[in-house]
């Protein structure tokens, strides 16, 4: 365990820096998210979401996943071996950290991403752990801890005027090894002010909802009326999966000129009109009601089925702040049956 | 991808100079779709052209780029040879490599590697061709002309000439229009009834031709060579198949109203016929008047008829015939002076507007043709004429030239030399505008030998004086200040639109101009035409014009539509616009901007689940679409395209011309 | 409750229940303080939920687009931008009058969440309500007063219109227009219009580098109610799917483009983009380029007046080297 | 080694074959001879034309006949178009083998009907031929195909020459449209089936067809009285990936490319009804 | 200056066009015997306005002017005049007009100085001593 | 886009009437007025056709200038055509300097078919503009 004053982050940044391409949230116009650290730049530790989360490191918006030459020959060249430079992701907070071992899910699963996992494994996560919660905070509905990031490499806790930093696997080892000219031994009195802050982060939870069995309610839900009622409101508009930590379809796409051309994945969303609208003509999900409830079943009920149990959803809130319309999975989840204390 | 063959030309010298043929042929050979490139001295030649025949045969060409001088030099000669060889002629692409390459550029290098650009950009859009082909559509082998005056006889009779059937629809109870309230016709001084009632007369006995007369347009539907119109018979309560036309009627009705043809100047009965020499020369009962209609009593005509023609019952009929093409000749209304209060208009019974002159000169106006002073029955000595009263006026009148007003206050000051000895005319102009055959010199004549004096300077106020009018303006020339003492005032009114233009424009879905003249479908090249195919005008319903550019124009338009009507059949241009129903969303931002009409409104009916739903889209008149391509545009979700130059095309020229 | 609400839910609820329309369109409280969603109201007795509160932003005009092909009527709360809205739909044909029923609703302006959090802790604010001028809010320890002017939403700064400008029926007095918008409407224009060019693009291609293209500024705009927007068509393709800044400027600016004319300043494009791309900004710009070449045109005030791009005048200037 | 499961392999066109107006069969062989990858009946593959684009096919094909694929492609977008437009000799893309496939140790030793409609075919013929070509393994063969008219029978030969010819094999073939060139039933496949009425005992039907066609199909056979773990459907969804990632052919918590496309009826109840 | 509709009808405007035997109203004020008139610069009146003057019966504003007797009649006016009007001889007859009206010459060969006949333009000598003849 | 010896070299894309200005490049051409080969005509039948979306998509293609000519106000071979046209590219071309794109690099002109002169020098000036601006990069795709 390690730490550094607040007041001498720049060192600690600079340092980093020179390890891998480092990212930190920053605050641009009115909007905070995770940008390459550039000297005078100031980081933002107070906000506790990102406009996007960090899953655009390891699943870009787009990202070429081919190219390919085909004048005379058709040659393939594979683009997922470019991917992977090495990355540090500063700030990142517990629920978004949490999100990525559910991304990994997917796309670690047979068949393996190839460009996901290098990315994964190129990068270092420097968690920082939340001190309170914001009002559309629910990550305790899915045990996260925000005072915790087990998926992190490294944990930073704000005590106060200092960042206390805990290695939590190898990489994070490596890596204060390497920081060991800006960092200083932590005593065990930030030890007990770390566990201060851990507990404290977990109270004043103001949105409070379980999921306690909601997975096995909704295999009945499918049909119910509430989606009807529900979707109305939806613009179609993919704030929510874009935002969302956990979202991660894609589509492919073609850009080609002359003789050559590139195959790019892009982020998609289930929300969109066109999503399985099939060349004959043919929608599975005809209206706004299907896809509403896809996004919701999947997060809910087909995602937990998949993957043992685990709810694809990590309560960070940005789509209950920031959806339009105010649709989001807090109501499902309350609408639906899971259980509620609280306001 | 379409098998294409890409032909290069040499055009001698003209290219292969300046362009590496035979880098560009290899060049070609390797661009997407390409199946084959050749190369000849001259492409356009019978050799040429083989070679490209030859080639869509051997190698199975589905489509077709010629590099070569500019398609508007030979788009079409190999359009016929892809044609020629089974292919649809607009699979067919033309790169530019003469005009805007190898003409325009020095630089062998750059000049082939622009000229393999374009054979690029030209195979990108031939792999998107479609066969295209122009729709064949029925005419109508009748014809329609709006309005009676001498534009409406004139057209009327030229394609009953030609053969063809026509219907003249007249608003008034005969037929003649403005026309026939002038007296004498400048530059010739021959009378205006003498020239025009054998016209009237031959338009009444002409087999091809059926009168509608005291009938109005009320609908008109569909497009060139199909239009349906619904035209409103007005109740003329008089059965024109009895009535002998003896006239008794209009002696003995009670009812006396202003005389429309003679401007008020006298009045008319209440059953009328609106001059003495009307076509069909059968009254009609004016109801806004008749004692009958009015108060319920009377009915002295039906009594009076020798021949039971009176018919108080009748009603309104619509009658709906099809057209092949429409012939609007409305005229026009002389100005209405009511912001003209300086001329002492209608406050002075001397003051005049140049149609109340007109109708004293004439030998069936109220005075017989003498000019004698409303105010006191004397023949005036001298009489002002003042020019331009609500012409080149931005203020309150309106801003263009009324065109005819210098040459008929010419005839006027000559007529009122000769009818009334010793008098003087005064004409007060701001310019004297004589451009027409004799016209100057009937304009010399005014002033050298009948010794009008022309004085440059608009009129300020007419005062009346007395028994006198004094009349206050400025000679320019001479920078002298103009008092004069006259008898009387004839004030030359500026030509406006007919009342009622604007609605007539709309129904026949024709543009206007701001001041409610037609619009000519191109104010050079196509004069007589509207923008809507099938209409066309004659007269000034387009615009001031005198009498013989009137006849002429109807004539022209008499022309247009005997050509129009002497086809088998209407061919579209292929090139024409087409909505994609799934993606219309029905708002009609293509139908604004389509300068032909020829977009409109439809109703779909389409499954939506277990229902049918109705919504409108668009839908394009192939036959009336010229291919603009502005609705493209317009279009926001990119749901109505243009055959030939598509989004898709376009878009491809663009990203291959970007390569 | 406020009396505000209780006029929505009365007229609602007498709507309803007369049959003269069979749904209404207004807004609701959702969990927490700043949430006012759209309401779909079908029956007198859920009029109940209906409230109108400082957060009752959305506009729910383009939810009409769906609502009419199922209900014969629909009743509908405007606000004044709101009620442009309906013209923008009346004149693209997408709504026929007769198929709505109009409440209107004069209105002050709306709270901006971010202002009060910037002022109280949002972890704190209960309830945040609209007491005459004031914003009365609730916190968990008290409540305080606060004038409702100094935490308006940045497009009801510079709102021409706060009275609806077709309705059925008015339901209070119409407010009076904040002083100095003619000014304010283009401030913004104006300040980034100033800058160097090269200043400018920077400026824009920061917030476009943001644009995650998820489409919230164009499915929430009624101008944009095409049945398929060109940007989802595949052939040909006019916009790539993939995030690429120059794809996304095109994207914006053919997006600014078509509602060119037709954008009626509601500003909730702006508002609802989650990367806060000052869209309104753009908006604005071909607002005063309208006005200046083809003379002042405010969309969505006539139904029956045509939108300058679908119109001319022969004598119009041209903003580009005509020689 | 970890690879981008999302990279084809390079393929040839070897044959093009046109079945009906809108409908080419191809055949595909590795660019270096061998073979592309070893699939089951009823699996499918990802074939990309560049530069237009990439989309999921049924191998039409069956795994007995070694050194090629082939895949009945019907004209409906703009893939299919562009590659409905390649000549033989053009290099192409295919990844796969993806899905399930058949249960064809399921289906050994009973009486197999087959029940298809249109281009659906297309995953059939790679089962029936596959049984075919093990003939001793399966009982009797019934085949009960239609199509619009007798113009848009695909796989004419096989359907009318090779497969009747083949012992203890019927083929029952119905068009929607009566033409002059046609003497055979006219009506609609649900309607020739309860016609034909084959018995269930100790049979397994496989459908494929159009959405609307297998929704009478399944009614008609439960009225016959199938069971329905003994009535066995292909589906068909949007596919991106191929690969259970990108998000889009789910039907529940299954994704079609991954745990489909063939399910059997009894399957297909558990699932929500979104296909 | 004003026109009135006596002066436009007063003899004085027939009688010019007597005496001159040129139609006034002819022209119709181009300019062009202004444009040409080489001795214009000493003009108070020009001559096209001469010309619009006599039109409108304004004589009597003509015949106090020095134009009459500064015109040279070199005849340039008259040989470009697209009205055919011969000015000089309009200006002749004003001259006359006003010769008879005041009943005498305005030069007298003695009132000449040797110098005025030494450096006078020829033809003003000639038609100044036409005068005397009269 | 054509790179010589001398370094950059710009693209120009122009979309031009069938009936004026194409006339009016092809009289450039007949009349032997030069201009650079930079320059790229695609043949539209009215500037009236020419859709905003296809000026974007060509810079993004990589053109270093645009240029749409149509026929001369009143002189439209449809009638009002390029009245539209002009309305439309009024405010585009302010949006795009609003954006900060060089105003040089987006033009609209009107040429007539008789002004082959007009074409070349209105060619020469456009190309010898966007050079001196150098290459397109803000609106130009990163692929």
């Amino acid at each position: 365990m390690k730490k550094i004053a607040k007041t001498k982050l720049q060192e600690l940044w600079r340092c980093l820096s020179a390890e891998g391409a480092l990212y930190l949230p920053v605050r641009s116009d009115s909007v905070v998210d995770f940008a390459l650290w550039q000297e005078d730049v100031p980081a933002d530790l107070e906000t506790l979401n990102t406009f996007l989360p960090p899953k655009k490191f390891y699943y870009p918006q787009t990202e070429t996943v081919l190219k390919y030459e085909f004048g005379e020959n058709l040659q393939l060249l594979d683009a997922s071996s470019q991917a992977g430079e090495k990355t540090i992701l500063f700030g990142v907070r517990p629920c978004d950290t949490a999100a990525l071992s559910l991304m990994d899910k997917v796309y670690l699963s047979e068949p393996v991403d190839e460009a996901y996992r290098r990315r994964r494994e190129n990068t270092v996560i420097i968690a920082l752990g939340c001190r309170e919660p914001e009002e559309t905070c629910f990550c305790q509905t899915f045990d996260i801890d925000p005072g915790k990031a087990p998926g992190a490499d490294l944990l930073a806790i704000d005590t106060g005027t200092e960042l206390v930093v805990t290695a939590q696997s190898l990489k994070g080892e490596e890596l204060l090894v390497a920081l060991n000219g800006v960092l200083q031994e932590a005593t065990s009195g930030d030890e007990i002010r770390v566990k201060d802050v851990q507990e404290q982060a977990g109270e004043g939870y103001l949105t409070r909802v379980s999921v306690h069995g909601l997975a096995e309610k909704l295999d009945t839900c499918f049909a119910s009326p509430y989606w009807d009622r529900l979707y109305r409101r939806c613009i179609a508009c993919g704030t929510c999966t874009y935002l969302c930590p956990t979202c991660h379809c894609f589509d492919l796409q073609e850009y080609a000129a002359g003789h050559s051309g590139e195959r790019v994945r892009c982020w998609d969303a289930c929300m969109f009109t066109d999503f399985t609208q099939m060349a004959g003509g043919h929608n599975p999900r005809p209206t706004q009601k299907e896809r509403v409830r896809q996004r919701f079943m999947h997060k809910l009920n087909y995602f937990p089925r998949q993957h043992g149990g685990e709810y694809a959803c990590v309560g960070c809130g940005r789509c209950v702040r920031q959806c339009p319309v105010n649709l989001d999975i807090l109501e499902v989840i309350r609408e639906m049956g899971g259980a509620v204390d609280g306001q | 991808m379409k098998r294409t063959g890409v032909f290069i030309c040499w055009c001698g010298s003209n290219i292969a100079a300046t362009v590496d043929i035979e880098l560009a042929v290899a060049a070609a050979k390797n661009m997407p779709g390409v199946v084959f490139a050749d190369q000849n001295k001259y492409m356009c030649s019978e050799i040429g052209q083989e070679i490209i025949k030859e080639a869509i045969r051997s190698h199975r060409l589905e489509r077709v780029v010629v590099a070569s001088c500019s398609p508007r030099m030979h788009e079409n000669t190999f359009r016929k040879t892809v044609a020629a060889a089974g292919l649809n002629p607009y699979f067919l692409e033309i790169a530019n490599v003469r005009e805007q390459c190898s003409w325009v550029h020095k630089d062998k290098e750059t000049a082939t590697a622009k000229a393999i650009a374009l054979i690029r950009t030209a195979v990108a859009k031939a792999l998107r061709n479609e066969a295209l082909f122009a729709s064949e559509l029925p005419i109508e082998r009748r014809a329609l002309v709006i309005g009676g005056g001498i534009a409406g006889i004139q057209a009327a009779l030229d394609i009953a000439d030609s053969g063809f059937v026509v219907d003249l629809v007249e608003k008034e109870p005969s037929i003649g229009g403005r026309m026939a309230q002038l007296d004498k016709t400048f530059p010739t001084l021959d009378c205006s009834a003498c020239i025009l009632t054998p016209k009237m007369v031959e338009v009444a006995q002409s087999e091809k031709i059926t009168l509608f007369t005291y009938a109005e347009i009320e609908k008109v539907e569909g497009y060139v060579g199909n239009f349906t119109v619904t035209v409103r018979n007005r109740a003329r309560s008089v059965d024109m198949s009895k009535c002998t036309g003896c006239g008794d009627c209009m002696l003995k009705c009670p009812v006396k109203v202003d005389s429309e043809f003679d401007l008020g100047l006298v009045k008319r009965r209440a059953i009328y016929t609106p001059f003495p020499q009307a076509v069909p020369n059968k009254p009609a009962i004016d109801r806004e008047h008749c004692r009958w209609f009015t108060e319920n009593k009377c009915r002295v005509c039906e009594k009076i008829c020798p021949a039971g023609a009176i018919d108080y019952s009748q009603e309104d009929e619509l009658m709906t015939v099809k057209y092949g093409a429409i012939v609007a000749a409305t005229g026009f209304d002389p100005k209405k002076l009511g912001n003209y209060g300086e001329y002492a208009y209608g406050k002075h019974p001397d003051v005049l507007t140049s149609l109340e002159f007109e109708r004293l000169l004439n030998a069936s106006g109220p005075t017989a043709g003498k000019i004698l002073r409303p105010s006191n029955g004397r023949p005036p000595k001298n009489v002002a004429f003042i020019q331009c009263v609500g012409s080149r006026d931005k203020a309150k009148g309106n801003p263009y030239c009324a065109k005819v007003c210098c040459m008929y206050t010419a005839k006027h000051a000559i007529l009122l030399c000769e009818k009334v000895p010793g008098a003087r005319p005064f004409v007060f102009y701001i310019d004297v505008r004589t451009p027409g055959k004799d016209y100057e010199e009937f304009y010399n004549r005014a002033y050298e030998e009948y010794g009008a004096t022309y004085i440059k300077g608009n009129v300020s106020k007419v005062f009346p004086d007395g028994d006198k009018l004094l009349v206050r303006s400025v000679d320019a020339l001479s920078g002298a200040l103009v008092e004069l003492e006259v008898e009387m005032v004839v004030l030359a009114n500026s030509v406006d639109a007919r009342a009622g233009a604007k609605e007539l424009a709309q129904k026949l879905s024709i543009t206007t101009n701001a001041f409610n003249f037609f619009n000519e479908a191109h104010p050079k090249l196509r004069p007589v035409e509207t923008h809507t195919a099938g209409i066309f005008l004659a007269g000034t319903c387009q615009g001031p014009k005198d009498i013989p550019e009137t006849v002429a124009q109807a004539s022209a338009a008499a022309m247009k539509v005997t050509a129009l009507l002497g086809k088998d059949s209407l061919l579209s241009t292929p090139t024409v616009a087409e909505v994609d129903e799934k993606l219309c969303t029905g708002d009609m931002s293509c139908l604004v901007v389509c300068p032909y009409g020829a977009i409109s409104e439809k109703i779909l009916e389409e499954r939506r689940g277990r229902e049918t739903v109705r919504r409108k889209v668009a839908e394009v008149n192939m036959v009336l679409c010229q291919g603009c391509g502005a609705c493209t545009v317009a279009c926001r979700p990119g749901a109505i395209n243009l055959k030939g130059f598509t989004n898709e095309q376009i878009m491809a020229e663009v990203e291959a011309i970007c390569l | 409750m406020s009396t505000a609400s209780e006029k929505l839910r009365a007229s609602a609820a007498e709507a309803l229940a007369c049959g003269r329309v069979s749904l209404v369109l207004g807004w609701r409280k959702k969990d927490f303080w700043w949430q006012s969603p759209v309401a779909f109201v079908e029956a007198a007795a859920e009029a109940e939920q209906l409230s109108f509160d400082p957060f009752s932003v959305y506009n729910p005009v383009k939810y009409l687009l769906e609502a009419t092909e199922c209900h014969e009527k629909v009743g509908v709360f405007v606000k004044g931008c709101d009620s442009r809205g309906i013209n923008r739909l009346l004149q693209d044909k997408r709504l026929e009058r007769e198929q709505v029923l109009i409440f209107g609703l004069p209105c002050s302006g709306k709270a901006d969440p971010a202002k009060i959090r910037a002022v109280f802790p949002a972890q704190k604010i209960r309830e945040v309500a609209q007491e005459g001028e004031e914003l009365l809010v609730r916190l968990t320890d008290g409540q305080e007063r606060v004038a409702a002017a100094d935490f308006l939403l940045e497009k009801c700064l510079t709102c021409r219109h706060p009275n609806p400008v077709v309705f059925d029926e008015l339901l209070w007095e119409p407010v009076p227009v904040r002083a100095g918008v003619d000014v304010s409407r283009f401030a913004r224009v104006n300040s980034v219009a100033q800058k160097e060019i090269l200043e400018r693009y920077t400026y824009w291609a920061r917030q476009f580098d943001r644009c995650i293209r998820c489409f919230a500024c164009r499915n929430t705009c009624p101008a944009c109610n095409c049945r398929s927007c060109i940007f989802d068509q595949a052939e040909p393709r006019w916009l790539g799917k993939a995030s690429d800044l120059a794809d996304t400027m095109n994207y914006q600016i053919i997006r600014a483009f078509h509602v060119a004319g037709r954008c009626f300043e509601c500003g909730e494009c702006e508002r609802i983009c989650p990367a806060g791309i000052p869209l309104q900004e753009m908006n604005r710009r071909l607002i005063m380029d309208i006005d200046k070449y083809f003379g002042p045109y405010e969309a969505g005030l006539d139904a029956g007046d045509s939108p300058p791009l679908g119109t001319y005048r022969g004598e119009d200037p041209a903003g580009f080297d005509e020689s | 080694m970890a690879s981008n499961p999302l990279l084809p392999q390079v393929a040839v066109v070897t044959d093009v074959r046109r079945e009906t107006p809108d409908v080419k069969t191809f055949r595909v062989e590795a660019a270096d001879g061998r073979e592309l990858f070893a699939y089951r009946p009823g699996q499918c593959a990802m074939v990309s034309l560049f530069p237009v684009g990439e989309a999921l096919f049924s191998i039409t094909s069956s795994p007995t006949r070694i050194g090629f694929l082939e895949f009945s492609i019907k004209e409906t977008g703009v893939l299919t178009r562009a590659l409905h437009e390649i000549e033989a000799g053009t290099e192409i893309g295919v990844r796969g083998p993806y899905g399930n496939g058949f249960p064809v140790d399921f289906l050994r030793g009973k009486d197999l009907l087959f029940i298809g409609g249109g281009i659906a075919l297309a995953p059939l013929r790679s089962l029936i031929n596959y049984c075919l070509d093990n003939r001793d393994d399966y009982g009797r063969v019934d085949i009960i195909y239609g199509a619009r008219s007798s113009r848009d029978l695909v796989q004419r030969e096989e359907l009318l020459v090779n497969w009747p010819r083949i012992r203890n094999t019927g083929v029952h073939l119905t068009v929607d449209v009566r033409s002059d060139d046609w003497d055979g039933n006219v009506g609609f496949v649900p309607a020739f089936l309860e016609q034909l009425n084959p018995a269930p005992e100790g049979k397994v039907t496989v459908t494929c067809g159009p959405p609307i066609m297998i929704k009478f199909v399944l009614q008609s056979l439960a009225k016959m009285g199938y069971q329905p773990e003994d009535v066995i459907t292909t589906l068909e969804m949007k596919m991106k990936c191929g690969i259970g990632k990108c998000g889009r052919c789910n039907i529940g918590d299954k994704y079609v490319c991954k745990s489909g496309p063939v399910f059997t009826l009894a399957e297909l109840q558990q699932l929500p009804n979104e296909y | 200056m004003k026109v009135t509709t006596d002066k436009i009808n007063s003899n004085l405007v027939k009688e010019v066009e007597e005496i001159s035997g040129q139609k006034v109203s002819a022209c119709f004020q181009c300019g062009k015997c202004t444009g040409g008139c080489p001795v214009v610069g000493s003009m108070d009146i020009f001559p096209h306005r001469v010309l619009r003057l006599a039109q409108l019966g304004l004589v009597e504003e003509l015949l106090h002017s020095r134009t009459l007797w500064i015109c040279a009649s070199c005849q340039t006016c008259d040989s470009r005049c697209p009205r055919d009007v011969d000015i000089p001889k309009v200006i002749e007859a004003l001259r006359l007009l006003l010769l008879r009206r005041k009943g005498g010459n305005r030069l007298h060969p003695a009132s000449l100085s040797a110098r005025v006949l030494a450096n006078a333009p020829q033809q003003g000598l000639v038609s100044a001593f036409r005068k005397y003849a009269k | 886009m054509p790179v010589t010896r001398e370094g950059f070299e710009p693209l120009i894309v122009a979309f031009c009437c069938n009936w004026c200005s194409y006339a009016g490049a092809d009289l450039a051409g007949t009349s032997r007025q030069p201009y650079p080969s930079n320059v790229r005509v695609i043949r539209v039948p009215c500037s009236g056709r020419v859709n905003p979306s296809f000026i974007i998509r060509a810079f993004q293609r990589g053109a270093d200038g645009v240029l749409v000519a149509g026929c001369h106000p009143g002189d439209c071979h449809y009638h009002s055509g390029n009245y539209h046209a002009r309305r439309r590219f009024t405010i585009l071309k302010q949006l795009l300097e609003y954006l900060g794109i060089e105003p040089e690099r987006f033009q609209v002109r009107w040429i007539s078919g008789s002004e082959g002169a007009k074409f070349s020098a209105v060619m020469n000036e456009l190309t010898e503009n966007v050079r001196k601006l150098g290459q397109n990069r803000k609106l130009r795709d990163a692929r």
